[in-house]
């Protein structure tokens, strides 16, 4: 199988294969290292940094629904200082790439953080864009595309390293999101953050959240995610990262054929800790079966019905 | 460190009619556990029920261990009709465990329901010279289990069992009068109420206690931040997965 | 339990329990006669109708997905007025609501079909604006809230029973198109309607469903159906009919304690065929047990967290 | 009439390494019930998978009922893995049958793989004057089941079991060859491309057949509209759970 190419290149940024850990569901790419090697992962997206550190929403964080589960875990980390000073000396020892997810609540945070780490041996940023609790109308910048693009140019201004914008899935049409996203600079988006989604106790009638909405993300979200992610395929010309619901090598090939040129793990590594290299593996053994050498040769290739 | 490994159910036994004790096989699992410290269970191979489900190391013995539960939802049925044989998906050993290097001579175990579960682990692996006394209490006879333990005082609401009332009723009552000589440490496990009303306990007898917590658990290693419980001093949150589930009860807001 | 009311009012529509199937998901409302008597329903929503029957989608039209599935059937139906004279005769004989739902390519059509229909003796119109493949741009009517406001009045205007407005989950703000619905004259919305969702064969790299995109149903939205009623009920003053994912009476009740007037149960007619009865039936357990006499005591009961 | 209801496994025999033989018990799902219909079995009792599982009758005695399938997925597996005494939600009977009533004196069973699944009770229906012949073809031997069925001509494609090739290639050579005498008619199922081959031979020789056909199904009684099949007039499309899933070979296109 050694002479399976999965290579990928995603803008400057080349992986040794699609497969990725999304942000938020790995920690800060250490605390899995009981299971596997994490130095085969294509790259790992930490969680969600701020400038500072941020506590998180109090319990209940977490409810688990049909093939999913919902969260809102408030965006709790040990913020950029303390990350480069505690996970990164290890972080880079690591055969992969290294991908630093920012969040943040006012557009000069996000310039800061990124000014702040683009000094830093990291191999790109991933932009999410579907911050919650922001301070501007306390809508998401996430579903504003003059906010998006707003973020987008003025990252892409402080560093040379490859930007990654994470979209939301919850507007209308996310290849506006995309589009602008590619018109000011951005090397790939990545789609979808969660889906806005809510579960009441009715015993005390209440969200179970104690933030009252959360994310879904898990399995139940992939037939969507799949949705969203061909909608920016189909209307803009700019690398994209699937994210949703994979939990198998067979879902991953579904976004790799719809045009995904990589996909992120999330839920799934609450679920099957090993589940990655599963993927990864499999991905070998449909690759060799279907006698593809190139993965590249196989992304993109969905034909349409009708 | 934590494994995640295949384990086969070598004996499943009904104590009571809603109370079961499942025993599996497994060395990753057993080698390194600890009393207080917990597997995380896959149930389905599908996606429903799709996250784990968290259960106490009740005993280990060997390369075996059990866990012991009631039927509270789709989790504890499967495990429940588990057949002899059946192999589970689970990580394990995970969290910190009760702390029982501390001096102490006498170990106070106050459980409420399947709050116990713990506990036979702990008795186990407690120094031969310390003395054991446990406290469990729950809604109804259905629901206690002593499974490991004697020397036991048992609390029901109903009076269906030993004392109407509750455990912590009943452990104030044997504090007052003087019941427990020398140093004495108690170890607590169950629902948040019982918990608190041992808090204010604690407080009250300046006593040396440990609390194991629960929460809903997406990962139970650490990696998603769902599990958190509110640090005393309102100062932040520590992780019950990774931080816990045992904690000191002055450590934490209950 | 014979004390305990279920009986909800949406405008003048009043319901002896807020029980009702889904559009799609009940046929004609005959059809599952075998399985009990749909007359204890406190009301059936027909199959959308088109002024002339449609033929639907070519196979394949369903895909499984986790918790839920998607549908691309194509409005395949009868037409307005086979259905008037195969259908509603037997219809019209059940002692519970009948509510026609209308799904139309144009805006001429849908009003066609509302004044052929209003001489009938129905109860309450549905009017579908999500509906695909529609001439005006290729976009959804629903997803344009001019043109949902141009429906509403237009259809308002011919008729003087309730008119429900159904609204589609995909959009960045499903209140606006509650608002619009309601100055327009709607007497209340329905929401939600399916997802957009994709699912791809990895051997023919092809979709599985003929029209390429579905809808996704079933327990894997509920979550995200709850959080588009609760943003409705929150910004909005109409009533709210609640869909998505629905299979208990727990779901139902997460529904109306966020302040849905009546629920309709959808994809689980297909699955529990007496689902519909065993969740009227926990509904009144449910009441009995938390001491309620009148189900409108408990409806919009939500207690927010914070 | 429709049922929805719970029925029993009294039997689960497994045939093959890969095909089972699961014997319900339940008089609703059984009085009515003619060969080529079908019952819907829910699989799970929680959300995934979620929709129901079609199976034909393969068998009818008394208030018992046979389904033969072979594991393709989750569904199957569960159902394979069924005990005795286990309990399914069912809804049957679905769909027509295949119609016996016309006059033939031969009929001629040509089942792809687990096609052969309708033709145990369908031959049980048959009167007693009506001569049987069956051919079944599958990809290799381990998939060929015979259950219930004797005069049959086996064709696989690896030749592992009977002939080499396909059951339409056998078929076709006994129809030159003038095998059968006086009226007969043929009943097929089985997968798409045997179906097709099967039209084929049928419009040219101009012969009498009935198909039994397949889809993804969502309701399996007709109110989801999930599972069209086309006429081959192209004027539409018919139901295969309830128009079906037995149609005559020429109304369709396949
Ligand atoms: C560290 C730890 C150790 C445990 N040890 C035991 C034990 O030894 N014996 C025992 O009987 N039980 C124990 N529990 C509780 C046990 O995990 C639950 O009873 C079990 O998850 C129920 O699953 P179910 O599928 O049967 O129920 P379900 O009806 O499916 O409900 C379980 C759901 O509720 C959520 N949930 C689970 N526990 C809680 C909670 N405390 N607060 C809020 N939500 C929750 C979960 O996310 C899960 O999705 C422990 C829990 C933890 C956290
Ligand atoms: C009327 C009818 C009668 C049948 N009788 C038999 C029988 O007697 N024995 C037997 O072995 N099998 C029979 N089948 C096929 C059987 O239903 C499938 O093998 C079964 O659904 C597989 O389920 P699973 O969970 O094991 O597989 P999964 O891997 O879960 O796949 C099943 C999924 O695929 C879809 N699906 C099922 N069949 C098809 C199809 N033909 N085309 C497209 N999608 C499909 C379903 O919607 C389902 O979600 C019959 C099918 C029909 C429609
Ligand atoms: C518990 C949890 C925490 C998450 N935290 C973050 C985060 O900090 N930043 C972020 O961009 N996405 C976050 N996400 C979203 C995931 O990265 C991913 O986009 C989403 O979960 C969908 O993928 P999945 O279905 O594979 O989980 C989080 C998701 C979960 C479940
Ligand atoms: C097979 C199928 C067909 C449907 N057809 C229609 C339709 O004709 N008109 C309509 O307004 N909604 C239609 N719907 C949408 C449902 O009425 C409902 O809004 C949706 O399925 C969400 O509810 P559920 O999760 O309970 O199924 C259909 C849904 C399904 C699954
Ligand atoms: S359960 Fe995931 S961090 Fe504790
Ligand atoms: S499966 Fe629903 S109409 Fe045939």
């Amino acid at each position: 199988m050694s002479d399976i190419s999965l290579e990928v290149k995603i803008g400057s940024l080349e992986l040794k294969n699609p497969i990725l850990t999304a942000s938020g569901t790995f920690g800060y790419g250490l605390e899995s290292r009981d299971f596997f090697d994490v130095s085969q992962l294509g790259g790992i997206i930490t969680k969600s940094l701020s400038l500072k550190p941020r506590k998180g929403n109090p319990p209940q964080r977490i409810v688990e629904t049909p093939s999913g589960m919902l969260n809102a875990i408030g965006l709790a980390n040990i913020g950029v200082e303390n990350f480069i000073k505690e996970k990164l000396p290890e972080l880079i020892k690591l055969n992969t790439k290294i991908i630093v997810n920012i969040a943040a609540s006012t557009i000069e945070e996000y310039v800061e953080c990124v000014e702040i780490l683009d000094k830093e041996k990291i191999d790109a940023f991933e932009i999410n864009v579907s911050c919650p609790n922001v301070k501007e109308g306390g809508l998401e910048f996430g579903r504003d595309v003059r906010k998006v693009g707003e973020i987008t140019s003025k990252v892409v201004a402080k560093t040379s390293k490859p930007v990654i914008i994470k979209l939301t899935p919850n507007v209308t049409s996310i290849s506006d999101f995309a589009r602008i996203s590619k018109e000011e600079g951005a090397t790939a988006v990545s789609a979808v953050n969660t889906f806005v989604g809510m579960s009441i106790d009715i015993f005390t009638r209440r969200p179970k959240l104690s933030h009252n909405t959360g994310g879904l993300s898990g399995p139940a979200i992939r037939p969507l995610a799949l949705a969203k992610v061909f909608e920016v395929v189909q209307n803009v010309d700019i690398p994209v990262i699937g994210i949703g619901g994979i939990i198998s090598p067979e879902d991953a090939l579904e976004f790799l054929i719809v045009g995904a040129k990589a996909v992120q793990i999330g839920t799934h590594n609450f679920v099957d800790p090993k589940g990655p290299i599963k993927i990864i593996e499999g991905l070998k053994s449909y690759l060799k079966k279907m006698n593809y050498n190139n993965i590249n040769d196989l992304i993109g290739t969905l034909e349409l019905n009708k | 460190m934590i494994h995640q490994t295949i384990a086969e159910v070598i004996d499943n036994t009904r104590l009571t009619d809603s109370i079961y004790l499942v025993t599996f096989r497994s060395k990753e699992l057993t080698q390194e556990a600890k009393p207080g410290q917990f597997v995380n269970i896959r149930i389905s191979e599908g996606c429903y029920p799709y996250l784990r489900r968290p259960f106490s190391y009740c005993d280990v013995v060997g390369d075996e261990f059990k866990v012991l539960f009631s039927i509270y939802g789709i989790g504890t049925k499967v495990i429940s009709q588990s057949s002899i044989g059946a192999k589970f998906d689970i990580i394990g050993p995970l969290g910190n465990g009760f702390n029982i290097d501390s001096e102490f001579n006498t170990a106070i175990l106050v459980a409420g329901g399947l709050g116990v579960a713990p506990f036979a682990f702990l008795k186990r692996a407690l120094p031969k010279n310390v003395k054991v006394v446990s406290y469990i209490g729950a809604r109804t006879k259905e629901l206690i289990a002593t499974y490991g333990l004697d020397n036991v005082v048992i609390a029901t609401d109903d009076g269906s069992l030993g004392e109407k009332g509750t455990v912590i009723d009943l452990l104030k009552e044997d504090l007052m009068n003087g019941k427990f000589e020398g140093k004495f440490k108690i170890f607590g496990c169950g629902p948040t109420p019982m918990l608190k009303a041992l808090k204010v306990l604690c407080e009250e007898f300046n006593l040396n206690c440990e609390v194991s917590t629960e929460s809903a658990m997406a990962c139970g290693f650490g990696i998603c931040q769902g599990c958190p419980i509110e640090l005393a001093d309102s100062s932040g949150y520590r992780l019950i997965c990774k931080d816990g589930p045992v904690f000191n009860i002055e450590e934490i807001k209950l």
